[in-house]
């Protein structure tokens, strides 16, 4: 199995402050990385890294062999990269259809506007209604549609289960489920093991921006006592 | 037990919309009572409301048995009536401490005093250096707010709505966003308040709303669905096929003991 | 009665005027939340290039060749500006920066035009008047009326209801995540500011024989402008229209019934809009945040 | 430098003299001032660079819009340069903020445009004289003039701010004392007003046989051209201060003034071999025909010229003292001398714009009383 | 003058908060000793120069009050700058040329000016607040420019000699150090309020006004009351400006001063306080005397450096005096 992505020694912060301190990361290709840890550790910096969001003080981010560290997002996000960011970020002036109709790339991808709605009913409902006249919920499998539409090779999602029902995580974790199927690659960061475990062929843990484990689900699912301790709970 | 909160008919719509739809609901005093259902049923846009953030369309929210619906957010504020941001709501360009200490200085009086620096307020400053003690951010105290994780954002969220000493505080996802041990603390942290205070919780996490909640009300469409002790929140049908969906109950964890 | 009907037409014509200016402005600050202040002084830039034509009394050809030729030198200062702002996120810097490169450029064109006022005249055959109502009414000012329109239609349709518009109004909104979604936001920002300053400059050359062009005069109408914009609303285009025709008609017609407040119109209408309507007249539509 | 606690006052005496020239460089009133400049070059140039017989040193600085910068300005000429005495002074405000400093500090002003009643008037200085014109004084002469050629009533428009106003007034005093009849006044926002159309109007509508009006700068362009525009030109004559077609502004104006009648104390047309030789030398000088701009600051230096060299020294008080005595001045504009204000008493000229070749000029038709 | 260590943001990690303070502390008292200084060695010029700009900066305090602090952009307080000069003045002309008592009047009316204004424009937020001060500001200024009891465009002049305790201070020296003293005092007071619990309030309210509601506050009256205090300080500024010119004219309350002051808070770093006083030295510098060395390209030179302080000092003035740091992009 080939490593779609591969970050090494990746060093990134915020006004000269290094959150993360010499990242190494491997994505095979075709398999959910679940990439957990407490508030604060860097999860999203790294994401963000990634995604071209936040340029690398140095390190390298390779896609399938291409060097992405210091390239801008778009650019990163053409090469296949899409991102369901922390906070969902969607476009509050626009209709949810105008959210949903600027991510789709111009050329035929495998997912369409319609198909988003067919799976989240509830945006279906809600088009025509400002991204900001959403519930958290909503704006949440907005944020979702937005980056299926991308077609992407890689997906970023951090905490997608944010602010979801159960009902609809359920959902979610379903269509993830088929996407990984079809061998689509996924960093999955979260909060909701359940959700992660169900998804992730790895699980990855982070600590004050290092990684402190890194092994298969079910090897993390059988020591509880040492994934309580990595994630911080008695 | 007496009610601190009631909320008779209370309606709120978004134009041909009617997000919060005759809602009636009583709160009794030092109750931790949750507030659950689907996405888009209207769970933030009550608290909104009787916030006094959003107008009520129509409906009344009733405050220790006097009738608030036609006071402005502040004046409801001051009368103890708090809520949390499903979006942290946070004042970025201040010190976290600051952040806490808005609330504290607040209540305390001195909010508009400029006799002497805040730094001199000794009292001021050590209660706010106390709430956030308490959800774990002492440490973050001098940094700028906008410098907070996510996750770190919710925790500030927290301390900053209980620095504001309410007597009814409506917490709107507090732990959405926050990671295991920040729950974990959080649920450790309402369970620890005297009950002389009142919460209302949205929550999608059901083992946080289990395990903390008195009384369950299920907002469905706008409505009230169903409302009833925990137990029977949970065995009601209706309730499982609008909210739940397919319960998860397997064990997270195979192996180990707990 | 039929002298207020004269002022109104013209009313219309400076509103017009106005609208061609305060739509770059508008846009550019709406949709990409910059506020720019040079927006004056790339008008001026077109002012000075009617100025520059040939002899008085060009003929349309080498009108339409000034307006052209206006609004690519504005559109070159505008793209600069757009790489110039993308330094700062914050407003009072890109205030900052464009008043700076604002002062730099007019002073620029006083040293190479002086500092005498000048007066470009209209194309040769627009250069009369015809009788309306009773009194004479310059011609020129008629073409500036239906140039307003068809402006007005255009961009509307434009902005308010094409693809490109939604981008770019996310690209205000948060342009890190439009950037994630493979839009090359630096090309947007420059694209819309390059549109708003060849609308200013092509507006300055338009106004030249109605304005002239002299030092000073990019102040005044930026400070137009902005009344205009932020009366209409800001970002929309509708706004900016309602605006300038709003602001128009107070300067004319207000002037007319009420000469001895002439020097408050303008400031007091524009106080009365935005206390009944603080986002303006017709601003884009915002929700209640819950 | 010294220590800034004691009181200050102009150079002391010596062999070279010299001289603050304030004149705005920029704003909306550069481009006078770099008229004065030239003028005042230009006789200094004529003389070998020498007043009353010593040489002098000119340090130019910029008055620019307002008080805001010209105060400040003249005040560094002469506490820090330690000038003998200040020439220039476009706006009448920094002049009249200026009178009590140059009082104090007993350093000469030769104010060579402000206007305002009050420099020479109320509160006169033998420190301040002035060798332009006063407002009123410029408006009043046209007012008999205008009473005889209209047989009707006149509409004053102008500028609302006090030059307009004076010179407006100064107009209306003189004209309804020859027994000319009022038929409407407008004060229009002053630098705020690019549109006339609902003046012009007013003007038609009130039935008035002529319009008398100040402006300056790119005002008077607008108004001049607009009343052409609207159709006003072929119908009511308009009358105005000289400032409303005068330099660059009647150069713009073009086509549109021909007809305008003025009343100022200077044109470049004068007959006069004087003048005739002024114009001459500032044209080769400078390539472009002077303005009544250039002339005051060229007189400026002449009565300088005289009062040195009458003055035993060259300190500011002696200059001060003698400019008093200095007598006739032949100008360009005619003679003309100060009057007992420290003003110049001097000719005005009824002007009216003619084609002339290529361009467009002030045609004297008469002297006014 | 405590200066120094009021950078209103705490800046991040004050891990080490010892030092840095007294190295504040430090520059500080240094500042203060060469200001004091100055009269003695400089001459007329520089010294008058040096007051105008203490003058203008006592401005530039309040809109930094209303910008930096308090989030509230204003193109305005120039106005209530001229409200304090023509009051100063038309007490000096009429009264008496006691500077305290001009100073105290200028006070009040400016107090009072900005009461009488302030309630219509606290309402608005951003760009709206801008624009609805500006008007505020024009129309003072057009009042100014047509009202014949304080001379009309022509200004107010014939202002003697301000004297403090009874004794005139005919002398530039003398004046600069009164100037000096009160725009000290004023200073001092607007620090205090800035670092107070109501400072922290008026930060509060420039983050999110919306939260501070649903804290319990009533953002209104505290943004009037800085309003006001503003007007009020802004109008000391207008005292001392016309104690130094003893003549006051529409064109020191007019748009160009109110810009001028705006810019030189960004140019200081907006809420720092000293930053934009440094700034509007900078300002006033570059306007008055750098323009006479480019033949009235002055406009030019103040151009070029408002876009070199906007690239080569992101956070203004104030930000050098913390320790650069990269910038990146989120
Ligand atoms: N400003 C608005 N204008 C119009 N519709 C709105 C507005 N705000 C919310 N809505 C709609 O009202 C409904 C209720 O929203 P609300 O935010 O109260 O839901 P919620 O129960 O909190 O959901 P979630 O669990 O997803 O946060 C949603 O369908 C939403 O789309
Ligand atoms: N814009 C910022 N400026 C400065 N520091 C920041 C910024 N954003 C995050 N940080 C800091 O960087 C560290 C990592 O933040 P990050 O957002 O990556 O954490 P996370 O793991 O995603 O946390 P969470 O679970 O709360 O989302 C935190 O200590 C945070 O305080
Ligand atoms: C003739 C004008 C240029 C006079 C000038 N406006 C003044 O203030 O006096
Ligand atoms: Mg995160
Ligand atoms: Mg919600």
């Amino acid at each position: 199995m080939t490593d779609l992505l591969t970050v090494s020694g990746l060093h990134a912060g915020y006004a000269g402050g290094t959150v993360l301190d010499g990242l190494d990361l491997t994505v095979p290709a075709g398999s959910v990385v679940a990439l957990l840890g407490r508030n604060g550790a860097g999860k999203t910096t790294f994401v963000h890294t990634v995604m071209g969001m936040l340029r690398p003080y140095s390190g390298s981010v390779r896609l399938a062999g291409r060097e992405l560290a210091g390239a801008p997002a778009h650019a990163v996000a053409r090469s296949g990269v899409a991102i369901v960011p922390q906070g969902r970020r969607v476009f509050a002036p626009l209709t949810v259809e105008e959210n949903l109709r600027i991510a789709a790339p111009r050329r035929d991808g495998p997912w369409t506007v319609e198909r988003v709605y067919e799976l989240m009913p509830r945006l279906a409902e809600r088009r025509a209604n400002r991204g900001d006249q959403l519930s958290g919920g909503e704006q949440q499998m907005l944020a979702i549609g937005r980056a299926l539409l991308r077609g992407p090779r890689l997906l970023l999602l951090d905490e997608p289960s944010d602010g979801l029902a159960p009902a609809v995580v359920d959902q979610v974790a379903e269509v993830l489920e088929r996407l990984r199927d079809d061998g689509i690659s996924a960093v999955l960061v979260e909060q909701d093991l359940h959700l992660a475990f169900r998804l992730a062929d790895e699980v990855v843990v982070m600590s004050k921006g290092r990684i402190v484990h890194r092994g298969p689900t079910a090897e993390f699912r059988s020591d509880r006592r040492r994934a309580h301790a990595l994630l911080g709970v008695a | 037990m007496t009610p601190v909160l009631e909320l008779r008919g209370l309606t709120r719509s978004y134009g041909s919309l009617t997000a919060v739809d005759h809602v009636d609901l009583t709160v009794a005093k030092g109750e931790r009572h949750a507030l659950i259902g689907p996405n888009g049923a209207g769970k933030s846009t009550l608290f909104a409301t009787v916030a006094g953030t959003l107008r009520a369309t129509s409906g009344r929210v009733l405050l220790n048995g006097r009738d608030v619906t036609a006071l402005p957010e502040s004046e409801r504020a001051r009368r103890g009536l708090l809520r949390t941001y499903q979006h942290s709501s946070l004042f970025l360009g201040c010190t976290v401490l600051d952040n806490v200490a808005l609330a504290v200085q607040r209540v305390q009086r001195v909010a508009h005093r400029f006799d002497r620096p805040a730094r001199g307020f000794r009292r001021t400053q050590t209660r706010a250096l106390e709430h956030l003690e308490s959800v774990g951010l002492a440490g973050r105290a001098h940094d700028m707010a906008s410098a907070l994780s996510h996750g770190e954002r919710r925790q500030l969220e927290v301390a900053m709505v209980l620095a504001a000493e309410p007597a009814v505080v409506m917490f709107d996802e507090p732990t959405a966003g926050m990671s295991a041990a920040e729950t974990e603390r959080f649920v450790t942290l309402l369970e620890g308040l005297p009950r002389t205070l009142t919460v209302v919780i949205v929550e999608h996490d059901l083992d946080v709303v289990f395990r903390l909640a008195d009384r369950v009300t299920v907002l469905h469409l706008g409505a009230v669905l169903a409302s009833g002790p925990p137990a029977a929140i949970r065995s009601d049908e209706a309730v499982r096929a609008a909210y739940l969906g397919a319960a998860r109950t397997e064990d997270l964890f195979t192996g180990g003991a707990r | 009665m039929d002298t207020y009907l004269v002022t109104v037409l013209n009313g219309l014509a400076m509103g017009s005027l106005l609208f061609a200016v305060a739509l770059g402005l508008s846009l550019v600050f709406g949709m990409m939340d910059v506020l720019n202040l040079a927006h004056g002084a790339i008008y001026l830039v077109g002012a000075y290039v009617a100025v520059a034509l040939p002899g008085d009394g060009a003929s349309p050809a080498m009108f339409v060749a000034a307006v052209l030729g206006a609004a690519v030198a504005g559109a070159v200062l505008g793209g600069a500006l757009a790489g110039m702002t993308r330094a700062t996120p914050h407003h009072l810097d890109q205030a900052l920066l464009t008043l700076g490169v604002a002062l730099v450029v007019a002073e620029s064109l006083t040293v190479v035009f002086g500092s005498d006022v000048h007066s470009p005249a209209a194309p040769a055959p627009l250069d009369g008047g015809v009788r309306i109502l009773g009194e004479t009414y310059p011609v020129y000012r008629l073409l500036v009326i239906a140039f307003g329109a068809v402006l007005a239609v255009a961009v509307y349709h434009l902005v308010e209801r094409s693809r490109l518009g939604a981008v770019i109004r996310a690209t205000v909104a948060d342009r890190a995540m439009v950037s994630a979604l493979g839009v090359n936001t630096g090309r947007v920002l420059v694209g819309v500011f390059a549109a708003g300053a060849a609308l200013a400059a092509a507006g300055g050359v338009l106004a030249g024989p109605i304005l002239g062009a002299q030092p000073g005069l990019d102040e005044k109408v930026l400070l137009l402008a902005l009344v205009v914009v932020v009366v209409g609303g800001l970002g929309s285009v509708r706004g900016a229209l309602l605006g300038a025709v709003l602001i128009g008609q107070v300067q004319a017609l207000g002037v007319a019934l009420l000469p001895e407040y002439a020097s408050f119109l303008l400031f007091a209408a524009m106080a009365v809009v935005l206390l009944v309507r603080p986002a303006g007249l017709l601003p884009t539509p915002t929700a209640v945040r819950a | 430098a010294g220590s800034s606690l004691g009181q200050t006052g102009s150079g002391g005496p010596g062999d070279e003299v010299r001289l603050g020239l304030l004149v705005p460089l920029s704003g909306v009133y550069a481009p006078l001032g770099e008229d004065m400049r030239d003028g005042f070059q230009l006789y200094l140039d004529q003389h070998g660079g020498k007043l009353g017989g010593r040489t002098v040193r000119v340090t130019t600085v910029d008055e620019g819009e307002t008080p805001q910068t010209g105060v400040p300005a003249a005040q560094k000429l002469v506490t820090q340069d330690r000038v003998t005495a200040v020439v220039g002074v476009v706006n009448s405000a920094t002049a009249l903020g200026l009178r009590d400093f140059f009082h104090e500090s007993k350093v000469p002003l030769l104010v060579a445009n402000a206007g305002a009643d009050a420099i020479t008037g109320d509160r006169r200085s033998p420190y301040v004289w002035r060798t332009s014109f006063a407002n009123g004084k410029v408006g009043a002469a046209l007012g008999p003039a205008v009473a005889e050629e209209v047989d009707g009533g006149v509409y004053l428009i102008t500028a609302d701010y006090a030059a307009g106003r004076e010179m407006v007034g100064g107009f209306r005093r003189a004209f309804e004392a020859a027994g000319g009849k009022v038929a409407g006044e407008k004060y229009t926002p002053f630098g705020k007003t690019q549109d006339y159309q609902p003046y012009l109007s007013a003007i038609r509508s009130s039935g008035a046989e002529a319009v008398y009006s100040f402006y300056a700068g790119a005002e008077a362009v607008n108004f001049v051209k607009q009343y052409r525009q609207f159709g006003l030109a072929d119908e009511i004559p308009l009358y105005g201060t000289g400032f409303l077609t005068e330099g660059g502004v009647l150069d713009a104006q073009g086509a549109a003034a021909v007809g305008v009648k003025t009343s100022l104390h200077y044109s470049t047309e004068l007959d006069t071999p004087r003048n005739k030789e002024f114009v001459d030398a500032y044209r080769a000088e400078y390539k472009e025909l002077p303005t009544v701009y250039s002339v005051q600051a060229y007189d400026a230096a002449a009565a300088l010229d005289k009062a040195i060299a009458r003055a035993g020294g060259t300190g500011g008080e002696d200059i001060a003292k003698a400019l008093g005595g200095i007598g006739a001045i032949d100008s360009p504009r005619g003679p003309w001398s100060f009057d007992a204000d420290h003003d110049a008493r001097q000719k005005y000229y009824l002007r009216e714009v003619r084609a002339g070749d290529g361009s467009f000029v002030n045609a004297v038709v008469r002297e006014l009383g | 003058m405590r200066t120094m260590e009021t950078t209103a943001p705490a800046p991040a990690g004050v891990t080490g908060g010892r030092r840095p303070v007294r190295r504040g502390a430090v520059v500080a008292v240094a500042v203060a000793a060469l200001l004091v200084a100055a009269p003695l060695v400089l001459g007329a010029y520089p010294v008058s120069m040096m007051t105008r700009m203490l003058a203008f900066a006592v401005l530039v305090l309040s809109v930094d009050l209303l910008t930096g602090v308090t989030g509230m952009p204003t193109l305005g307080q120039a106005a209530y700058f001229g409200v304090g000069a023509y009051t100063a003045a038309l007490v000096g002309v009429h009264l008496t040329s006691d500077g305290a008592v001009q100073v105290a009047a200028a006070l009040l009316a400016g107090l009072a000016s900005a009461a009488v204004t302030g309630w219509i424009a606290v309402r608005a937020h951003g760009i709206v607040f801008l624009m609805l001060t500006l008007a505020i500001g024009e129309s003072v200024h057009q009042l100014a420019d047509t009202w014949p009891l304080v001379g009309g465009g022509n200004g107010l002049a014939g202002m003697p000699p301000v004297s403090v305790f009874g004794a005139a201070l005919p002398a530039a020296g003398f004046v600069y150090w009164w100037v000096l003293a009160v725009a000290a005092a004023a200073f001092a007071a607007v620090v205090l309020v800035v670092r107070s619990p109501y400072g922290r309030t008026l930060r509060g309210i420039r983050d999110n006004e919306a939260r501070m509601r649903a804290l319990g506050y009533r953002p209104g009256p505290a943004k009037f009351g800085v309003f006001c205090l503003a007007g009020a300080v802004a109008a000391v500024g207008g005292a001392l400006w016309a104690a130094q010119a003893r003549f006051v004219s529409p064109g020191d309350l007019g748009f160009e001063v109110a810009a001028l002051a705006l810019l030189s808070v960004v140019i200081g770093g907006s809420g720092s306080l000293w930053g934009p006083c440094l700034g509007a030295a900078l300002v006033l510098l570059v306007r008055d005397n750098l323009s006479a060395y480019v033949g009235g390209h002055g406009a030019l030179v103040l151009g070029l450096v408002f876009v070199a302080v906007v690239f080569l000092m992101p956070r203004g003035l104030a930000g050098l005096a913390r320790p650069r740091r990269k910038e990146v992009r989120s």
